[in-house]
């Protein structure tokens, strides 16, 4: 298409010979790109100079959360711990679901083209869907608190995970599956014994990066009721309280930085 | 997009002002930034606040200013306007009394907000209860009370009996019914019912057993319907807001009069204000008077109305930070109560 | 005994690849096919075990038609086949016995298929089939630290743990170097001989499929062009199945020569 | 048979640490698992649920359809410019912090301060931010598009960050015996190998960036976010629905494009 | 000309890798550096563009003391000598033609090397070497689309396209198959003929060095221990560069040669 519109060049050798030269597309893009830059920087008001003009304004709250009020540690930690468990089972069950979703999405193991389709429109869905609107159902349907919060991570973990895997699955080399259905597999013990060992190490960091998502996103979740270190973020927010918004991001961080270093610590044994 | 933020441009005296007969010379303002927090629930999702930047700007030209441009955002949390207005970004605030208290270090009010009074307006709550439903009176009020509402299941049903039976709630009472309140920093729904839980208990809402947060008023009903709430708190006129979603959305049988009762009633909470940034160079004490007369007006014109109706608000009066002298001491009760 | 009756294959998109095929090759055979690059070498194998289902004739494999066969029966009949890729086709990531254990998944009680935990009888087999080509002492050792030969021999030994009576293997030393080459197709003989597997390979290499097959058959476009022993392929035989283009083989192949 | 089952018995022994390592991770979960609870489930609950859903799925397709300056196709427009830009800014913010966290290329204690700030970055909530940046440019699409923009830091910089560590430095030596310097050989051996994947997961990101709008709305910072927001809180499903429709369309179409490119970069 | 006086590497954990080399090659001589793995090949051909440095003695290149050189001038000495990889090197991700074009990227003015536009004749002369090693047509092809050859032969246009005196390779064909091979040392001898430019290789396969090369340069231990022309190379020699294992050797050979 492109090529027609704008014919390759012809390149003449001193020899004689003739080489056509594809047109770069890259000037094509960068002038997209700079169109929509310019675009969107009209639609948002975006304005360079004011940002570097009150940049400061940026430091005041940080300035206010410095430093921590560590006294409050003992009011929050057991919203942590109890975000912490929401965030595991949440993830866990999510991640583990995600995989019949992610092998029904990946055209290279199911042959039908329909299914395939259904179920990475299902994925796109369950992304979309605001997890706020997804806990606030979850909290009418099970009750307030956690059980919500673990269901709503639950379906985000589901479609994060799954997109993800799907993508790791439709890549992989299929010379081993078609050797395991040689030896007389069926697709899904092929799958099992030959793109699972493939995938393993990807599913888990991502799992694991999704489950630390799962933490930081827990406390949005306070917003709708269910539970955890969100309520206390949005009560202090309400309350100018930054010293001990403070403490509980410095906390957020500490777990954050744990969960990343014990998870670094298993993938390297896995690769 | 703004190129320059007004915050910048100190008001000057245009040269070439627009010989307006009789006006002294005009004062340009390049933009003016409003930002709105609808308090309640609001009455439609689109922001139907177009028309108010033109009013705005036609009222303001009236009192001698001429402004290029109005701008208007609208937030969803007080935080967030409150923020604003302390830091000059945003110039005008439609904000809560409680959020005004809360950033009074950078906000000053310049108006409160007045709607259509109820023909319930007593602190007892049997009186709310033998003159159901509440309706809306053609009075204008300045304030308003916020509500304890027992719900249809059984507990709610058992506190209500001994409310419309004369006789007092004991805090055992209390304590044992499950709760749905609303964040700590919302006036109707945390701050008010923590002061009347202190006056007549000696204790707040953080001492109940059974109590959660909702994000909205919306949620508390739909929690109160469901059973999983026995007592809400609300602003006074949320049970009318909610009528209609009572047997539709939550799928009750009887309507929300029938099913409710009130146990309990707050003092007057002042109404929202529209405050304006304190670090803003613009804000003279000539331009805080005009806006006063611009909002008055424009609350009085046929198309005003209807514009400020999707935030509740039916005019303005004239307010000084002392009236919301109330609110800050029940923060500062609050704030102390927490530590 | 797989016995090929007028078979036919086109593809979907029309291609014909196989065209008239009539071939009978008896148990323990070693038998090479040649032919140049889509004649549809490829395409011959893979129907013998229904990797592609042929679109007419009939294909019997010890006197049972093999175009009837459906789901559960298909799997049960590759059982007996093992096949040998070019590229190896092995789960680099895992170990070498591992990727041997694999051919005893189908046989396995439904909590070994999920969790992979291998029975000590099978393992003791897996680890005979290293034996069998001589990388025992790399059992632990995660594929992807073999070379190209190992690798190709790891994929042999899964062959063989499978216990086929027929192995197909698809250019099996297309992407070795000569040495590992002869090694690998040494390995092939001797499974051949020793176990009277019977062998079809695909192979590029002329001179190795003369060396080592006691059959040639020779495709091109899609027809079996010649089929005997190895003896009677003579350089006219070669210009045939390679359409003319047997000089360019030649020299190709004395190019080869000069070459090692 | 002997040698084979020496070596049977030689087979690394990792057993018991697969064990104790499953054994960790199901008390974990189980210990969890004691959050979860389903006594609350009853009627009434699922009955607001499901009218919640049944709204939901009935839109109010007139404000859909709705063309005006505050439609919510303005809006919609607006949310995608906004995620757009963000984008941009993100993308822009990761690449130094990606380098100076690579291990490969930084000394490790650079990499791993590096690392711990943007645990922090990331940590901070998206509220938080918009608060922030509110005090600096007022509630607004500004705001927006600089909220977006830092939350997105996280996920771009460890993504770029893998990009890096997979870098094929053979190239470099190659170019060192050419005579290049150390500018030349980033320009030249580096960037090309990692332009395409960089594009790849920054398109993924702007998707991602998309769907997080809602969030937006909490803070005011523009967009379709805040009378999603508005609509929940006012129970009117059927409007959150039709919202919702905008969203997933604009979303699919984008996920389609998106989806294009990203196969056509990767694969070339 | 290339001259080693004395030349001793050591490498900082101690070993010796080259001890006592005394080289003078002449401009235009094909040589290849044969010996057993860790000899000291790699190390002998990449002190030569000071992609290592000596630890004594002296390094000259056309009567330049290499071992002095610093900085810029390093570079400048490097753009007349071209480095061809065993893995080849290539910006997998690009275009061919870009890869040959980074040749020119030293001598371009600052703004070109930022925005990597390169000017239509440095265009030309890429695409002239890239003419000279017969890939010409693939010029716009990604290099991530071609076989192992021909991306050698792109590694060999990049070189050529820096107009280099001398060539180093460092086993340039070890990956590539036996067909490949030939093509790409034909494009050595070509290039040494025609361009009159010094190839020095490293290279395995004995029979391939004593086919191409001039001169052949034994390497044992790092220290030279046969230097002399390709004719002259006897088994005894060849005995003697790897240490006793020619009969292995040998047996190698004789098993390639079977074998194709
Ligand atoms: N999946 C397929 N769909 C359509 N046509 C195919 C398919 N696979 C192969 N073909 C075509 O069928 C013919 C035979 O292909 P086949 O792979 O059997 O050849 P081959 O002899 O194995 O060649 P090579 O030596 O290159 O492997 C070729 O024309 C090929 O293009
Ligand atoms: N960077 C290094 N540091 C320390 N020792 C090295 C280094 N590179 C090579 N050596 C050692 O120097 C000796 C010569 O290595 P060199 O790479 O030159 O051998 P080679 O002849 O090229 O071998 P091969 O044929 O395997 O490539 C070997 O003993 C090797 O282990
Ligand atoms: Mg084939
Ligand atoms: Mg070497």
């Amino acid at each position: 298409m492109y090529d027609k519109i704008f014919p390759p060049k012809q390149v003449v050798l001193p020899s004689g010979k003739v080489v056509l030269e594809k047109r770069s597309r890259t000037p094509l893009i960068l002038l997209l790109m700079v169109i929509a830059i310019v675009w969107s920087v009209n639609m948002t008001g975006f304005d360079i100079k004011l940002l570097f003009r009150r940049i400061d304004q940026f430091f005041v709250i940080i300035g206010d959360m410095i430093p921590p009020k560590w006294s409050y540690f003992s009011s929050l930690w057991r919203a942590l711990v109890a975000t912490l468990q929401m965030s595991l089972v949440g993830s866990m069950i999510g991640a583990l679901l995600s995989v019949p979703f992610a092998v029904m999405a990946s055209a290279n193991i199911i042959r039908n083209q329909v299914v395939v389709t259904v179920f990475k429109v299902i994925l796109s869905l369950l992304r979309t869907l605001p997890t706020l609107v997804t806990a606030l159902i979850a909290t009418f349907v099970f009750g307030l608190g956690p059980t919500a919060g673990v269901v709503a991570i639950l379906l985000f973990t589901i479609s994060y995970v799954g997109k993800l895997l799907y993508e790791q699955i439709e890549n992989v080399d299929m010379g081993p599956f078609e050797a395991m259905e040689s030896i007389g597999m069926t697709r899904i013990q092929a799958f099992r014994y030959a793109v699972l060992p493939q995938v393993l190490p990807g599913f888990l960091s991502t799992s694991l990066f999704c489950f630390e998502g799962n933490v930081r996103y827990a406390a949005i979740l306070g917003y709708v009721g269910a539970g955890g270190i969100g309520l206390l973020i949005n009560e202090n927010l309400g309350w100018r309280d930054y010293s001990n918004l403070g403490m509980i991001i410095l906390a957020l961080v500490v777990t954050v930085y744990l969960i990343e270093w014990v998870s670094e610590h298993f993938r390297k044994k896995l690769i | 997009g703004s190129k320059n933020n007004s915050s910048e441009n100190s008001p000057s005296p245009s040269a070439s002002a627009p010989s307006e007969s009789a006006q002294p010379a005009a004062i340009d303002i390049k933009e003016l930034k409003v930002s709105f927090v609808p308090s309640k629930d609001p009455e439609t999702i689109i922001t139907a606040t177009d028309p108010l930047k033109d009013l705005l700007k036609a009222q303001l030209a009236t009192e001698g200013y001429n402004v290029d441009k109005v701008s208007i955002d609208v937030g969803t949390t007080y935080e967030a306007v409150g923020e604003a207005l302390t830091a000059g970004s945003t110039d005008i605030g439609f904000i809560p009394g409680g959020t005004y208290a809360l950033y009074d270090d950078g906000a000053d009010v310049i108006l409160t907000a007045t709607r259509a009074g109820l023909s319930n307006d007593s602190d007892n709550a049997k009186d709310w209860n033998d003159n159901k439903p509440t309706a809306a009176t053609a009075e204008q009020a300045n304030y308003y009370r916020s509500l304890f509402i027992a719900g249809p299941s059984k507990k709610g049903q058992e506190l209500a009996a001994k409310v419309n039976g004369g006789e007092q709630l004991t805090w055992e009472d209390l304590n044992s019914a499950n709760w749905a309140i609303m964040s700590t920093s919302s006036s109707a729904g945390y701050i008010y019912p923590t002061l009347w839980l202190q006056k007549n208990f000696n204790k707040s809402l953080t001492d109940l057993s059974h109590v959660v947060t909702s994000d909205s008023y919306g949620t508390s009903f739909a929690r109160l319907a469901a059973g999983q709430a026995d007592v809400i708190v609300a602003y006074a006129d949320a049970r009318r807001d909610f009528e209609p979603k009572w047997t539709a959305d939550f799928g009750r049988g009887q309507s929300i009069w029938d099913e409710t009762n009130v146990i309990g009633v707050t003092q007057g909470i002042y109404n929202d204000t529209i405050s304006v940034s304190k670090n803003d160079k613009i804000m003279t004490d000539e331009f805080k008077t005009a806006l006063q007369n611009a909002f008055i007006a424009i609350a009085q014109t046929e198309e005003g109305k209807k514009v400020i109706s999707v935030y509740s608000h039916e005019g303005y009066k004239v307010a000084q930070s002392s009236d919301y002298d109330g609110e800050r001491q029940a923060q500062e009760l609050i704030k102390s109560m927490k530590k | 005994m797989i016995e090929f009756k007028n078979v036919e294959k086109k593809y979907p998109n029309g291609t014909a690849a196989l065209q008239n095929v009539n071939l009978k090759i008896g148990q323990g055979e070693f038998v090479a096919v040649i032919g140049l690059s889509g004649a549809g070498k490829s395409t011959l194998i893979r129907c013998i075990n229904r990797m592609h289902d042929i679109t007419s004739g009939q294909l019997m494999v010890d006197n049972v038609d093999v175009t009837g066969l459906k789901g559960k029966q298909i799997r049960n009949f590759r059982r007996r086949i093992g096949m040998i890729f070019q590229s190896f086709n092995l789960v680099t990531r895992t170990t070498v016995i591992k990727n041997v254990l694999v051919s005893f998944v189908p046989d396995l009680p439904f909590w070994r298929k999920v969790t992979g935990i291998f029975t000590k009888e099978h393992k003791l087999k897996a680890l005979e089939a290293l034996d069998k080509v001589g990388i025992l002492d790399k059992a632990f050792v995660r594929v992807d630290q073999l070379s190209g030969g190992q690798q190709q021999r790891v994929a042999l030994a899964r062959t063989l743990a499978q216990n086929p009576d027929i192995i197909l293997a698809d250019e099996p030393i297309a992407s070795l170097d000569p040495v590992t080459s002869k090694q690998v197709m040494d390995d092939f003989k001797k499974i051949n001989k020793d176990m009277n597997i019977s062998v079809i390979m695909n192979i590029h290499h002329v001179e190795v499929a003369l060396e080592y097959a006691d059959r040639i058959i020779g495709i091109r476009k899609g027809e079996v062009v010649f089929d005997g022993e190895s003896d009677k392929v003579t350089k006219h035989i070669l210009n045939d199945i390679y359409g003319g283009q047997v000089e360019e083989l030649k020299s190709s192949m004395e190019e080869k020569s000069a070459h090692v | 048979m002997s040698t084979i089952e020496k070596q049977l018995l030689a087979s690394p022994r990792n057993r018991s640490y697969v064990l104790i390592v499953t054994a960790i991770v199901l008390l974990l979960f189980l210990w969890s698992l004691s959050v979860v609870s389903f006594k609350d489930v009853n009627q009434s609950g699922l009955k607001i649920a499901q009218n919640i859903m049944n709204g939901i799925i009935h839109p109010d397709l007139d404000l859909l359809l709705n063309v005006s300056k505050q439609s919510v196709l303005y809006l919609l427009v607006q949310t995608l410019a906004i995620a757009f830009l963000g984008t941009v800014v993100g993308a822009i913010l990761s690449v130094p912090f990606a380098f100076l966290a690579a291990s490969n290329i930084v000394p490790k204690p650079v990499s791993w301060l590096t690392r711990l700030l943007l645990i922090v970055i990331r940590t901070i909530p998206a509220l938080v931010y918009g608060l922030m940046f509110i005090r600096v440019s007022g509630p607004g699409p500004f705001a927006g598009v600089l909220t977006v923009g830092l939350t997105s830091i996280g996920m771009l910089s460890k993504l770029y960050v893998d990009a890096i560590e997979e870098l094929d430095t053979k190239v470099l030596e190659s170019m060192t015996s050419i005579g290049c310097t150390t500018f030349e050989k980033i320009r030249f051996g580096i960037v090309p190998q990692l332009m395409s994947i960089f594009m790849s997961v920054t398109i993924y990101r702007f998707d991602m960036n998309m769907r997080e709008a809602s969030i937006l709305g909490l803070v005011g910072a523009g967009g379709i976010g805040a009378p999603l927001i508005f609509a929940m809180n006012g129970y009117k499903w059927n409007q959150v629905g039709s919202l919702l429709i905008g969203l997933v369309v604009l979303i699919l179409i984008i996920e389609l494009i998106s989806n294009k490119i990203r196969a056509k970069l990767i694969k070339g």
